[in-house]
């Protein structure tokens, strides 16, 4: 261990920091489960039509996904570049798939 | 666009490029003679690609060969370390920028000829032909004309006929290389057109482009262009086809009744119905038997006892008659042909 | 401990050491010897389809038989072949030209080699076991579907565990890079070998997943009744050709960008000049695994997807053709005012460019779309295909291998004999494939098995088929000349080609922790900076100290071996429900060893300071 | 760093999970393989988006998909992804009787869901005859969907090993990073149902 330290004033710093990123946890918990309620909403009680109901339900995911990847899964955090950039990456790819089967499937 | 890329060719010609690459193949098989719309089309943006390939690789060959040649490690050099250059910004960017403008001015051109041989739905259709391939024969069905065939399609010259391609089993692609280029027939929904304007008379090659199972390599078929003239006097013998007249020689006639209790559940004459296997009417006009053998009576027999010897996989089954039997039938079916129009007539 | 084995000398004792292996070095020399074993049997096949093709109407081999000929051979060249070869090199590179004493992940780099070959093994059991499979490498549904027995069966199972194999491969691969870097090397300071290996590994990631997703739908479909691609059931067939390209078009560059860098490194070295336009390059190869990804369909202009698809991927193929003419250029101008060595590995770098030039030129041919409706699916195919991945990656491979063989064996390649195998394969390469081009032009579609008298096509299959024959003697001298250096030839030193990159900074072939102490990187071409200065090595960027290993282990083997006996498992239960027992004992072995694996720690071992003071290789 | 230190630390890190060199690659490797399974993912998505309407007579998914089941579920998962959060967070904090504790909801959290899964499945072969093998549409969404419960499946089955085996001996260098690739793992597992629940049922319903 060469890098650490002992002190325990360090750990109560850094234990106050963790309680900081949980509370911003909870709160996209909180976010991403009002945007559940809301897509299910939306599609039980069919309240804007079918055209607008799937963007929106999309969007709604979409959303989601961000918090779950930033908030939970830490890709905001410093050390996450190379993470960060395979998930585009994929992303990227996954684009370009989905968006094949959806038009140049059928013709 | 067609006259410019005309003047295109004019030019190659005189540069022979062109000339080398017509003295290849045979006729009414070969993509590099043209003779219909689509081939020639494609023939042109062949020979632009080729132009401008040949122009790179004649720069990459020249400075290729200089620097081979002048700074090849000579005696005494062993020791020598050249100059460490990084790059040369200049350079670079001089052969990045000239290929984007040369595939610029091939893309143009690709994008038209692309969107050109998409047009297929046409009013001016007057001709509508749907295909269909099965392992390893394709059918030809004359839409609005109760019109079936198998193997040869007849086509009037100079008109644009339009294909409707689909598959009654696996993918297949339907190719006649002299005139038009490929597309695949999909089985299910995935139904494709393309069109065929021939400008010659003759009897074409056609095949099959994508491995579809043991005789993929003997799916040809024929595409016979005749004149507009002997095109509808074709369409009329064939609808005129009966498959209950009967044939004049009592061998024949043996080999009908035959016929009709053991082929007729697959193989139809006539337009109606529909059977599984080719469709045979006139079936004594085909430039060939299953699309690979000469049009004897031996072959016929030949094909009716043992069509797996012949075709690998296909599924007719083999020995549903006798030898004998099988010499009636093939007698039956060479004089089906009530058609004054024969492939003879394209050639 | 895998010292305490390798020091017993007995047969046993070598063959338990490379089952139980995880030194990237002798992963390497596995997937060198099994790629290689892959290589000849596909050469045979192409052979055995050369013959047959030599004359109009041949009856050589049964239309049935050439189906499963140029299925295998296509399958096993690509998968059981090419990327082995490929991945020999990256093991046995990689980590010395970063720096590194290992790869991120040494078990999982086992792991990935075993899985490749029980894969290998299955596919090519299928030849023992009632056919191989006959529905060509693409395996275009509904003929691979409905194709009878259990040939394509093989396929399916066969490529599913290799391509899990190289999918671990892959992303082993990239953490190194990432991760095990020596002190000073920037990404900007990484070797073009590696920094190809490193877009290579990205698209594998990529890439290879749509490939497990379209063999498991092509499994199901054939062995648990499923429907996707069963058009009576509504089933669609298209989705397995866009599905195979996604993963197909990348895979393409998963194999000619490693060849790339390869390239890059044998021009500068025999050149002994810096590579020109370094930025440039990487800048290039990056562009290329990106635009990789944009370009599947244009395997598929034919299929009928429509014109507003068909020109998309018509511009985005052509754009490719910018980044590639930036690398020729930039290699033509490496050599430039060089001092240029014609050794075996330059020959055949050197052969490289103006053959795969013409690749090149006939890859922009092709992505004219309108014109590909004629070239598609014919011999002019071929011909381009065989002239970049032959052209292309064959000679990039044995370029390398004459360059890296003494870092990987410790002798150098017999120059003479090198020379040898290369002239009758060039020549005979081009003969095979140069006339390909016409006979597509000229109305012959790929895959046929006889063409018919009168076509006009039997000159130039009969040039052809000559050809094919020079190729295969000189694959023959290569052998010979493995065999001839292995007894000959005197051991080599450390850095016999003058080279510029870290692994040229340590004996030949390595010690298995590589580097005693891990190098301090000033720059681009490392060590050609230091000799530049005068300098014997490489400055250590840490003092001298215990050396962590990882220890060797046979449970890779054992999983790869427990999928091999599933594999047979779900081959054969559609014949009787007996075989699921096979599936069961086979995913039983996989399941209990990955167990093992997660609960036993393994956290290797170190080498001492004072043994390694001792001396280098001694221990 | 000895082995000693690893297994033994005498002071738990700042991130315990990146601590060590194996534990920086286990981290960018598992981050990079969950690249690929994006990849993996989008070619199911893209199998199930392009066969949704071929019922081949069947039901299709308008007829098929009830709300209620698919919300309950989706809540059971989500919740699931916080209680690994929790985890995770003592697990920074260095306090491994309640990581513990929080990895055991989510374990419990995720049988749930399975349950449900199966319940939905058993309820489709039964009530509508609507199979894996009755039409396109069948097999891919049984496809889709079973491949995300067979990565739930893989997910419980990964997160109790490592519970049971590291119960003793407490939380230190070597397992902290294997702990966090596994809560990594669940959370994709949550992102990959999000898009199921929007793309298949959701969108399903709307037809």
């Amino acid at each position: 261990m060469t890098k650490d330290t002992n002190s325990t004033h360090h750990n109560e710093f850094e234990k106050a920091e963790h309680k900081d990123e949980m509370k911003h946890q909870v709160i996209s918990f909180a976010m991403m489960i009002i945007f559940t309620i809301a897509a299910f909403a939306v599609v039980a009680t069919d309240a804007i039509g079918k055209y607008f109901t799937i963007p929106i339900i999309l969007l709604l995911a979409l959303v989601q996904v961000i918090f779950q990847l930033y908030y939970f899964m830490h890709l905001k955090n410093k050390g996450h570049e190379m993470p960060a950039l395979m998930i585009y990456g994929g992303i990227a790819v996954a684009f370009m798939t989905i968006l094949t089967f959806t038009t140049i499937i059928w013709w | 666009m067609k006259g410019w890329m005309g003047k295109f060719r004019a030019l190659f010609m005189l540069g022979s490029l062109s000339l080398i690459l017509s003295g290849c193949g045979v006729e009414k098989l070969s993509a590099l003679k043209p003779a219909g719309y689509g081939a020639e089309l494609l023939y042109d943006l062949m020979i632009l690609s080729i132009a401008i390939m040949i122009f790179v690789f004649i720069v990459v060959m020249a400075i290729y060969t200089f620097v081979l040649i002048r700074y090849r490690r000579k005696k005494g050099q062993e020791d020598y370390i050249p100059k460490q250059t990084e790059g040369n910004k200049v350079l670079e960017i001089i052969w990045t920028v000239i290929p984007i403008i040369l595939l610029l001015v091939l893309a143009v051109p690709t994008v038209q000829a692309v969107f050109d041989l998409a047009e297929t739905s046409s009013d001016k259709a007057d001709i509508r032909i749907d295909v269909t391939s099965a392992q390893f024969w394709w059918q030809f069905d004359y839409a609005g004309e109760e019109i079936s065939t198998s193997q040869d399609l007849y086509i009037p010259k100079g008109k644009r006929v339009y294909l409707t391609m689909k598959s009654a089993d696996v993918i297949h692609s339907f190719w006649v290389p002299s005139i038009a280029g490929k597309i695949d027939t999909n089985p299910g929904d995935n139904e494709n057109t393309m069109y065929l304007e021939a400008n010659e008379e003759g009897v074409y090659w056609g095949q099959c482009a994508e491995l579809c199972g043991p005789s993929h390599s003997l799916m040809d078929f024929r595409v016979v262009v005749v004149s507009p003239e002997e095109y509808e006097q074709w369409v009329k013998d064939m609808k005129n086809a009966d498959p209950e007249a009967k044939p004049e020689t009592t061998v024949a006639q043996e080999g009908q009744k035959i016929f009709q209790n053991n082929c007729m559940s697959c193989h139809a004459i006539g337009a109606q119905p529909k059977g599984v296997g080719p469709n045979l009417t006139n079936f004594g006009d085909r430039s060939k038997v299953a699309g690979i053998l000469e049009p004897t009576k031996e072959n016929i027999v030949d094909w009716i006892l043992n069509p797996n010897e012949h075709k690998p996989g296909n599924s007719m089954p083999p020995n549903l008659v006798n030898k004998e039997e099988a010499g009636k039938v093939a007698e039956y079916l060479m004089q089906l042909k009530p058609s004054e129009i024969t492939p003879e007539d394209a050639k | 401990m895998s010292t305490a084995v390798a020091q017993k000398k007995g047969f046993g004792a070598f063959i338990w050491d490379y089952l139980t292996t995880v030194d990237h070095k002798k992963i390497a020399h596995l997937y060198l010897v099994s790629g290689g074993l892959f290589f000849l049997m596909g050469g045979l096949e192409a052979m055995i389809i050369r013959i047959q093709l030599m004359k109009p109407d041949n009856e050589f081999i049964s239309a049935g038989l050439y189906n499963e000929m140029i299925t295998m051979h296509g399958t096993t060249m690509i998968f059981l072949a090419a990327m082995p070869l490929l991945f020999a090199l990256m093991n046995a590179v990689v980590p010395l030209q970063i720096g590194a004493r290992d790869v991120a992940f040494p078990f999982l780099n086992s792991l990935g080699f075993w899985l490749f070959f029980f894969g290998g093994v299955i596919l090519n059991f299928s030849w023992f076991m009632g056919g191989a499979p006959d529905a060509g490498w693409t395996a275009y549904a509904p003929l691979s579907t409905t194709s009878p027995g259990h040939g394509v069966d093989f396929y399916v199972i066969g490529l599913q565990i290799s391509g899990a194999g190289t999918l671990i491969g892959g992303i082993n691969f990239l953490v190194t890079i990432v991760n095990m870097r020596a002190p000073g090397m920037s990404y900007m300071r990484m070797p073009l070998f590696t920094w190809t290996i490193f877009v290579t590994s990205t698209l594998i990631l990529f890439a290879f997943p749509a490939l497990t997703v379209g063999l498991f739908l092509m499994m199901f479909d054939r062995m648990f009744g499923s429907v996707f691609f069963d058009v009576a059931a509504g089933g669609n067939v298209i989705i397995w050709e866009h599905l195979f390209w996604i993963f197909g078009h990348p895979e393409v560059y998963i194999l000619i960008l490693p060849v790339f860098g390869v390239f890059s490194e044998v021009f500068a070295t025999f050149s002994k000049k810096r590579l020109f336009g370094y930025s440039a390059m990487v800048f290039a190869t990056v562009l290329i695994g990106f635009l990789g990804f944009m370009v599947w369909a244009h395997h598929m202009f034919t299929t009928g997807m429509g014109p507003v698809a068909n020109s998309i991927f018509a511009v985005t193929t052509m754009a490719i053709a910018v980044p590639t003419g930036i690398k020729i250029f930039n290699w033509l101008f490496t050599m430039w005012g060089g001092s240029i060595k014609m050794t075996s590995a330059m020959l055949w770098s050197v052969a490289f460019i103006p053959t795969f030039t013409i690749g090149g030129m006939t890859g922009v041919m092709l992505a004219v779309a309108a014109a590909d409706y004629q070239y598609h699916d014919t011999y002019f195919v071929v011909a381009h295909f065989h002239y970049v991945i032959v052209g292309g990656v064959v000679f990039g491979i044995f370029a390398a291998l004459h360059y890296w063989w003494p870092k990987m064996f410790g002798k150098v390649l017999n120059e003479k004999l090198g020379k040898w195998a290369f002239w009758p394969f060039f020549i005979g390469f081009h003969l095979t494939f140069f006339i390909q081009h016409f006979l597509g032009l000229m109305g012959m579609p790929r895959r046929y098995w006889k063409f018919l008298e009168g076509q006009g096509l039997a000159t130039g299959n009969l040039i052809s088929t000559i050809g094919a024959f020079f190729m295969a003697l000189g694959v023959i001298i290569f052998l010979w000349n493995v065999i001839y250096t292995a007894v000959k030839e005197p051991k080599a030193s450390a850095d016999p080609f003058d080279g510029r990159t870290l692994e040229w900074s340590i004996a030949s072939p390595p010690p298995f922790y590589n580097f005693k102490q891990t190098p301090l990187v000033r720059g681009l071409d490392a060590l050609w900076i230091e000799k530049s200065e005068g300098k014997k090595g490489m400055t250590p960027a840490e003092p001298l100290g215990d050396i962590h290993m990882p220890n060797g282990s046979i449970l890779p083997f054992v999983m790869s071996f427990g999928l091999f006996i599933a594999g047979f498992g779900f081959i054969y239960q559609v014949d009787n429900p007996v075989w699921l027992s096979l599936v069961f004992i086979g995913m039983g072995i996989l399941l209990g060893a990955m167990f093992v694996r997660s609960v036993k720690d393994d956290l290797g071992y170190h080498i001492h300071k004072e043994d390694l003071e001792k001396g280098d290789g001694q221990l | 760093m000895s082995n000693e230190d690893i297994l033994n630390p005498k002071q738990m890190p700042r991130e315990p999970e990146k601590a060590t060199l194996e534990g920086k690659n286990k981290f960018i490797g598992f981050w990079f393989f969950l690249g690929g399974e994006t990849v993996l993912f989008a070619s199911l998505f893209g199998t199930f988006l392009a066969l949704r309407n071929s019922t081949a007579g069947g039901p299709g998914t308008e007829e098929l998909f009830g709300l209620e089941l698919v919300f309950i579920m989706t809540m059971l998962l989500l919740t699931s992804s916080l209680t690994s959060v929790y985890a995770m967070y003592h697990m920074k904090n260095n306090d491994f009787g309640k990581m513990q504790v929080w990895l055991g909801v989510t374990v419990a959290l995720g049988l749930a869901f399975l349950g449900g899964e199966l319940y939905e499945f058993n309820h489709y072969i039964h009530e509508y005859e609507f199979t894996f093998r009755s039409s396109a549409l069948g097999s891919s969404f049984y496809t889709l969907v079973g491949f995300h419960g067979g990565h739930v499946l893989f997910g419980l089955l990964w997160i109790v090993t490592l519970m049971v085996r590291n119960a003793k001996r407490g939380l230190n260098l070597y397992n902290a990073p294997k702990f966090y690739i596994a809560s990594l793992y669940w959370h994709f597992i949550d992102v990959v149902w999000v898009f199921i629940f929007t793309v298949v049922y959701l969108m399903g319903k709307v037809g």
